[in-house]
């Protein structure tokens, strides 16, 4: 099936076939017609396959040191060059990769799956809403990476801690999306007439809110990825974020930033790895959005 | 609508009330007591209970948590462990510089964001399209972090241009608080301005597609017209809802950014006291900026009542 | 006679409007009654504002209502009644939607829709609600192979069709028709009113067919109550109403469609329907009524008995 | 027929999808005169709103393709520059839409949007404007107009914001106003009112009318002629009370008799088999030729051009016409 067949002839028996036409595969064709989620998407699949790759195409010891190589500038055999404890640059900031797309894709997911529960909850149950969006909107008041920093405070330089900071720091944010579609389907008509059949609050938010709600959540799930990946490197940044030794791209660049005129090339990669992570992500959230939900807006 | 307002602001007070008890709640869950980092290490235990009880620590959490909201009531933030002043004193202190560095980066956020957006929906799919928002996705997708490294090696240490380092205040000279601040403040708007634009655009194209705006065409309106006083008359309205959440975003980007422009503002406060767990400042300054911001969208939230005539006359 | 199934008395609903500033209560419905007798439709017509919806979502439980009572199948449903009142009356009473398009879930396969309320009754093996839906496919007139199909794989026509199929699928005894035909072409309008008819002879179905739609109504009605700012102006059978509406409203509705070859244009009627909010002293219609007095305008008419149907003027 | 006021020939519209290119309307030929009053029939998806854009090529130029001419006394409206069209666009033709609720400017007052057309066209002033604006709200009786002009959309009811649609519509006495589906959205007895409101400026300002609407009958109290549009053409035109006396294409014939009556109690009513066609699925011959129940063996494969049918009638079918020459 490559060509998409719209509509049905109308009395005359179709061919007794299953329909392959799901909204779903229809979005996913879009979706790969769509010229900037197809560069984003080969764009981050590229930098997952080297992530994985590591302990192949590297030296397989990000924290090695070694004194005699201090500062070498990029060369053959140190394709980035080594800091200043003579770590291999290119091996730090692809095991860095593993860190960082780790982090923000844990986050976005976390984030996506507390904050529709959330959502739903408030939309569909209306007594609790007043309570939960007010809660979020105390959340809200703070930009996401101020939240971090004083969750990832609170918590200690930890991975984990990183990752919980972040999250509760993005869960407002998709609880409001998700809520805010959710509102709206819950006043169609489809909704009503399983009411009306006698369907249970659990069945109807299972079969009918959620799966609806699913376009619009993904949506900002993608760009909470980008966002994520940004926050996290901004906390290892401050020093509050992914501990070393763990070669993060945000603390690379600062341990980067005291030798930025000699040694450029430490900041100079790994800025430039996140760049690119967070411009893959979010071509690809450009691409979804405009596919399956133009209006969708996104608060970052 | 004055009705309204006052309702935005009645809203306002669970949510200010919500924002100080989770600030409290988290604190109190910081890691080390701040009686024993005080007395310093080694102190003997008694000296740690004395302190204890002077600073109040010893009473049930919810005394606490009462004793502290009747302090803050009367905007009494306690004192900072190892400032020697009171906290609201070191926040008042070093508030101009923050707000100076957010008010500096919004002033360049808004007119460029919205006119990048603008430019890209009104030649919407042409080149200057892909331009204009290639641009502004660069913005949203490089760490601030590092661009203001690299800004910093180019226009301070290999230009010379501009100071890399350090607050001028305005009364010392306009132009040398402007200079001071003109770089930290490109770098943290870059970011803003990458999002306003791309929201602009698409709030443009929405509106754009309203039938409103085919009126327009139809009494022969031109497309420069149509696009400046149709379409964006309307799109002003979450523009504008926007701005006040983009100021919040500037106010909390400058934690990072005051840290690498050694600006001594509330960020640098708040990254510090984080450093040296001076709890009662970074209670303070977290409590401080959450009030500023659920009173810059109250703001908001009234400017869009007085724009939007659907709500004003209603 | 045949049996009643639905009765309905002085059912008023109102709303309460306004957020913040002053609370208005607004009557969308005040003071209705009417009945509904096994194999018969009710059309129930007027213009927007006038209740007729909101009738509809009392009569299948989606609206308690604030006064008066409902009589579905001898069970009473009050002001007071719970959720739990209806329990026993889910299956037996049945919604059609304006929209097929809204009322289907797009994630879901037509067929799945169909048998939601299948599944939600319970009782019923997998293979048995797969014949029932099969069935049900082949009774609205779709080949029963379509059923793996998504929503928007159907035209309007077929997708209300769809949306019959699910209404029909518990075995029910009286469907509320809200706009059923609205959002459809001249050409599928008629197909699904006459698939509508069908179904009634076939299942002995009650309908409260609920439209704007003056000459739809007449197609598909037996009786017809015409409403008017949310009170029943006129009810009679169908070809008394058509013939010789009594009430000035009726006949103001009548002249105000639009129709090829019109002897002469009547003169039309002027004004708009009046606020819900703010309903004039006396009769509704008096401040748009050419013929309205100054008793019309001091006291509001009951509905009353002429000649062999019910009538609320003071003119008739 | 006087002058020819506007001449359509070979109108044909597609739009571009993410599939590629749709044809919408295809082979719309018709002319206007001075004064003339035409109504528009057809279904969804017939066209009829698609060929009422395309005169003034209101669609979105980016993802739109017109082809043919639209000669607007003698000028072809596709060939004019941006300049000229909008020039033409709210002075010479006016257009009014369905669904007043969305086609006003929410932000914008009454007088801002009736006066702006004034503004362009003639170059009047904005005090000037102003109480031209409240001239025009008198003139489609819109009730204290001199308050109502400061007023924004909202506050008025669906009619009230379909009178002010038409104020602008008239604003600068246009010769042609073209209604695309003016009173779908409104109650019945505001309907009339509506349309009642048109007559009476029509036969006022001395202007030719395009009605473009679904429903037969409120085409055929207003109109002189009605072209019935099927699946992206026009299937059949002619005189209105001569379609109705004997509909020459068989799907004017069972659109006609799918209406239900007023006048009568029917049981079941006729029907046409079938749905319409969508755009990228319809027959190569005569379009309706699957539903039809008068078709021939030749009908499904032969494109036909329309044929005169006399009596300033047109069709594309065969079943009437005997004599079989295509309109010139």
């Amino acid at each position: 099936m490559t060509d998409a067949t719209h509509g049905v002839g109308a009395a005359t028996p179709g061919p007794a076939r299953v329909s392959t036409n799901s909204p779903m595969r229809l979005a996913l064709r879009r979706l790969m017609r769509h010229r900037s989620f197809r560069v984003g998407l080969v764009m981050l699949l590229l930098i997952v396959l080297l992530a994985w790759a590591a302990p192949w195409i590297t030296n397989g010891t990000p924290n090695a040191t070694s004194v005699r190589v201090r500062f070498t500038p990029p060369s053959l055999d140190y394709p980035f060059g080594t800091d200043n404890f003579g770590r291999d640059l290119w091996t730090r900031v692809v095991y860095g990769a593993r860190v960082s797309l780790w982090i923000g894709f844990t986050v976005a997911l976390l984030s996506a799956f507390f904050g529709g529960i959330i959502g739903v909850c408030a939309a569909w149950f209306r007594r609790l809403d007043s309570l939960l969006m007010r809660i979020m909107d105390a959340l809200m008041a703070f930009p996401a990476i101020l939240l971090a920093i004083g969750v990832s405070a609170v918590l200690g330089p930890q991975l984990s801690s990183v990752i919980i900071a972040l999250t509760s720091a993005y869960i407002p944010r998709c609880a409001r999306m998700v809520r805010a579609s959710a509102l709206v389907i819950r006043e169609q008509d489809y909704v009503e007439a399983a009411r009306i059949s006698g369907a249970s609050s659990l069945r109807i938010i299972l079969r009918h809110i959620l799966p609806n709600c699913l376009a619009p959540l993904l949506v900002t799930l993608t760009f909470v990825f980008a966002y994520a990946i940004l926050a996290e490197a901004t906390l290892s940044f401050l020093g509050i974020g992914t501990p070393p030794p763990h070669a993060s791209w945000g603390n690379i660049v600062a341990q980067g930033r005291d030798f930025a005129v000699e040694a450029w090339w430490i900041m100079l990669f790994p800025g430039l790895a996140i760049s690119i992570s967070a411009l893959s992500i979010n071509l690809m959230g450009d691409g979804l959005r405009d596919v399956l939900d133009p209006r969708l807006k996104i608060e970052g | 609508m004055i009705k309204l307002i006052l309702t935005r602001l009645a809203q306002a007070v669970p949510v200010m009330l919500i924002v100080a008890i989770l600030t409290f709640v988290l604190m109190k869950l910081l890691p080390g007591d701040p009686a024993v980092l005080l007395a310093g290490e080694g102190a003997d235990l008694d000296k740690v209970d004395a302190l204890r009880r002077e600073l109040g620590l010893d009473r049930p959490l919810l005394i606490q948590l009462g004793s502290w909201l009747a302090d803050l009531a009367r905007f009494d933030l306690g004192r900072s462990l190892f400032l020697n002043q009171p906290v609201a004193e070191a926040i008042v202190e070093r508030l101009p510089v923050t707000l100076s560095l957010a008010m500096v980066a919004f002033v360049m956020t808004i007119p460029i964001g919205i006119i990048m957006g603008m430019v890209a929906a009104y030649w919407r799919d042409s080149w200057v399209d892909t331009a204009v928002m290639s641009l502004a996705l660069v913005g949203v997708s490089v760490p601030n972090f590092w661009l203001a490294i690299l800004a910093i090696i180019l226009f301070s240490v290999t230009l010379g241009w501009l100071p890399s380092a350090g607050y001028v205040p305005i009364d010392e000279g306009l132009w040398l608080w402007l200079r001071s601040l003109i770089m930290p403040a490109a770098v943290l708007a870059l970011f803003q301005i990458g999002y306003l634009a791309r929201m602009t655009r698409s709030e443009m194209l929405e509106v754009m597609d309203q039938d409103y705006v085919r009126t327009a065409r139809a009494k022969g309106v031109s497309e420069l017209r149509t696009v400046a006083k149709h379409a964006f008359r309307n799109a002003l309205v979450s523009v504008l809802t926007v701005s006040g959440y983009i100021f919040s975003l500037l106010v909390g980007g400058s934690v990072v950014i005051e840290q690498i422009f050694a600006l001594p503002g509330i960020g640098r406060l708040l990254v510090q006291a984080i450093m040296a767990r001076d709890i009662p400042v970074v209670q303070g300054t977290m409590l401080f900026l959450g009030f500023m911001f659920v009173a810059i969208n109250v703001l908001v939230d009234i400017f869009y009542t007085v724009v939007d005539p659907r709500v004003r006359y209603d | 006679m045949t049996e009643t199934i639905v009765s309905v008395r002085n059912l008023t609903r109102t709303f309460v409007q306004g957020g913040a500033g002053g609370k208005q209560l607004l009557k969308a419905v005040e003071d209705v009654s009417f009945d509904i007798r096994r194999g018969e439709t009710l059309g129930l017509v007027g213009e927007s504002g006038s209740g007729k919806s909101t009738i509809g979502k009392v009569l299948v439980g989606a609206l308690p209502p604030s006064e008066g009572t409902v009589d579905l199948f001898g069970t009473r449903i009050t002001p007071q009644s719970r959720d739990r009142a209806w329990k026993p009356l889910r299956h037996r009473v049945q919604f059609v939607f304006q929209d097929p398009h809204a009322a289907l879930n797009p994630r879901m396969r037509v067929g799945q829709s169909i048998a939601e309320p299948l599944e939600v009754k319970g009782g019923m093996s997998r293979a048995d609600r797969h014949a029932r839906v099969e069935e049900l496919m082949e009774l609205v007139g779709l080949p029963p192979n379509f059923l793996d199909r998504f929503p928007h794989e159907f035209s309007g026509g077929q997708r209300q069709r769809i949306v019959i199929a699910r209404a029909l699928a518990l075995n029910p005894d009286f469907v509320i028709c809200d706009e059923a035909v609205a959002s459809l072409d001249v050409s599928m309008q008629a197909q699904i009113i006459n698939l509508l008819k069908d179904l009634q002879d076939r299942m002995g179905l009650s309908y409260l067919f609920i439209a704007h739609d003056l000459a739809v109504v007449r197609a598909a009605s037996h009786r017809i109550a015409v409403l008017y700012a949310g009170q029943v102006v006129e009810l009679a059978q169908r070809s008394d109403l058509y013939q010789r509406p009594l009430h000035p409203y009726t006949r103001a509705l009548l002249d105000a469609v639009p129709r090829a070859r019109k002897r002469q244009r009547p003169p039309v009627l002027g004004g708009e329907v009046p606020s819900l909010l703010n309903k004039p002293r006396g009769c509704n219609f008096s401040t748009r009524c050419p013929l309205a007095t100054e008793h019309c305008r001091q006291v509001e008419p009951a509905l009353r008995e002429v000649e062999g149907r019910q009538v609320a003027c003071h003119l008739v | 027929m006087t002058d020819k006021l506007l001449d359509v020939r070979d109108l044909a519209v597609s739009f571009r999808t993410d599939r590629g290119w749709i044809p919408a309307v295809d082979s719309v030929n018709f002319t206007l005169g001075e004064g003339d009053a035409l109504g528009i029939v057809g279904e969804s998806g017939s066209g009829k709103s698609v060929t009422a854009l395309s005169l003034l090529r209101l669609h979105a130029e980016r993802n739109t393709r017109i082809e043919g001419q639209v000669l607007w006394r003698g000028r072809d409206v596709l060939k004019l520059s941006r300049g000229q069209l909008q020039q033409l666009r709210g002075s010479e033709i006016a257009m009014v839409f369905q669904d007043p609720i969305h086609t006003l400017n929410p932000v914008l007052n009454i007088a801002d949007q009736i006066g702006e057309s004034l503004r362009i066209h003639q170059g009047m002033t904005g005090a000037a404007a102003r109480r031209r604006a409240i001239e025009l709200l008198d003139t489609v009786r819109i009730p204290d107009a001199a308050r109502r002009v400061n007023d924004y959309p909202h506050q008025l009811s669906g009619g009230q914001r379909q009178r002010v649609m038409i104020a602008i519509a008239i604003a600068c006495q246009p010769k042609l106003l073209i209604a695309d589906e003016p009173t779908t959205a409104l109650d019945v007895t505001v309907q009339a009112q509506i349309m009642e409101l048109l007559r009476q400026l029509r036969a006022d300002l001395g202007m030719s009318v395009i009605l473009i609407s679904h429903d037969l009958g409120l085409v055929s109290e207003f109109a002189d002629r009605v072209m019935v549009m099927y699946a992206g053409q026009p299937i059949e035109m002619a005189p209105v009370d001569a379609l109705f006396d004997l509909p020459l294409h068989p799907y004017s014939d069972g659109l006609i008799s799918a209406i239900p009556d007023l006048d009568s109690d029917l049981d079941r009513l006729p029907t046409i088999a079938g749905s319409i066609p969508e755009p990228t699925r319809r027959p190569a011959g005569c379009r309706f030729a699957p539903r039809c129940p008068h078709q021939k063996a030749d009908c499904r494969n032969t494109v036909l051009p329309m044929l005169e049918a006399g009596g300033g009638r047109a069709v594309r079918c065969t079943l009437h016409v005997t004599d079989k020459r295509a309109v010139a």
